[in-house]
């Protein structure tokens, strides 16, 4: 288990590899990275700035990743999210999940992703050629989160 | 109380924290986010729409109608957009 | 788009960040790795040779590709199947996804593995305490790949 | 026609490819299946449950009323297993 809130970038192979490093109940791994798009809302973004709420941040993501064990038989789980100034292409948030099954590793990625989305306190604030604004919440993050509802 | 803000509620409030002395017909956090409306036309402002105005109680989301006491760590906050 | 099936080990870090590089339209990147486990329907399993039909595996997983991409908008897509003898622990396989986003990743991803197992002419054969034996196919690979009958 | 077999048909026939001359009554896959049982007793053994074996021809899963002609290359598989 590892939950990580940090500035700075992470290295995707080096977190698979420590992750997997010496398993052999495993058969598959979920993962998912994401990451700062040129364009969102079709205006171009220049830079975004992640800002969270330091403590209640990790006691979310600790919080989502507990419910996601209870679902799922998981060998281990990993969610690393960035905050700070990032740029088009940075990463942003891994999370990967390790199973002897891999419609539990799927899933529980994936539900790990849309909990993230709705629960976890960060705020994104993108730089474009208007000015500095505000992500606005999706619906449609809302509608991803409710599918898991039990 | 120490109350914190996040993203636009911190911007549009102007700053990032306040410590406040409650008035004791202030029991929820709903009650709590009326009465900060009374305190500056820029807390009227940023709080003018509570359906975008979440709280947090002790690092908790909580509902409005959730109590609050003088000694939790309440955070106001938009809806969140990480990830 | 890239499918590959080869003998070689292949390195996940380094997969991935071919992958994504210098690519700043994309938003999300779900991948998956399947693994050998070491125990197998209650039983040890010391090595897994992958038997696999030359010529109509690169040519069911390009069809398999071509599907994924007509169903979602898809940046890029990755396939690597490895063919021989492996041992717990050992990688099987990587499927990677790249889209603007999350839920088209995910997806995607997602069905490239059912598809896979259900029609990429691959046979696990194990080797067992009790001698080696032939992977039977699952009702829920088959029930998996029915999901996205269309 | 060139035949090809995988797996554990290719173990319980014995050899992993053969060349076989056609009676003109084998019009499909389903055909082809029923008369290699009568090639040998291995045949009969392997290719006995027809759920389990699969048929390819020029590399594409075909279901057995598919017609089949001397110049195809043509395989026989139990089901998939990889990923």
């Amino acid at each position: 288990m590892a939950i990580r809130v940090q500035a700075e970038d992470f290295d995707v192979g080096a977190e698979y590899a420590a992750f997997t490093a010496g398993r052999t109940s495993v058969g598959g791994v979920a993962m998912f990275v994401g990451l700062v798009r040129d364009i969102a809302g079709g205006e171009a973004v220049s830079a975004m700035t992640l800002e969270h709420y330091p403590g209640m941040t990790e006691r979310q993501l600790e919080a989502i990743e507990e419910e996601a064990r209870r679902r799922w038989p998981l060998d281990d789980v990993l969610v690393i999210h960035r905050h700070g100034r990032l740029e088009p292409g940075d990463r942003i948030v891994m999370v990967a999940t390790a199973s002897a099954h891999r419609d539990a590793a799927f899933e529980s990625c994936r539900f790990l992703m849309d909990w993230l989305k709705t629960k976890a306190p960060f705020w994104k604030l993108e730089a474009t050629p208007d000015g500095e604004r505000w992500v606005e919440a999706k619906d449609s993050d809302d509608a991803a989160a409710a599918r898991w509802a039990e | 109380m120490k109350i914190l803000y996040f993203a636009w509620l911190r911007s549009k409030i102007g700053v990032p924290t306040e410590t406040v002395d409650l008035p004791a017909e202030v029991a929820t956090a709903g009650d709590l986010v009326e009465w900060l409306k009374t305190r500056s036309p820029r807390h009227a402002e940023a709080l003018a729409n509570s359906k975008v105005v979440k709280v947090a109680v002790n690092q908790e989301h909580v509902p409005y109608d959730h109590p609050i006491a003088a000694t939790d760590e309440v955070a106001l906050f938009p809806p969140v957009t990480g990830g």
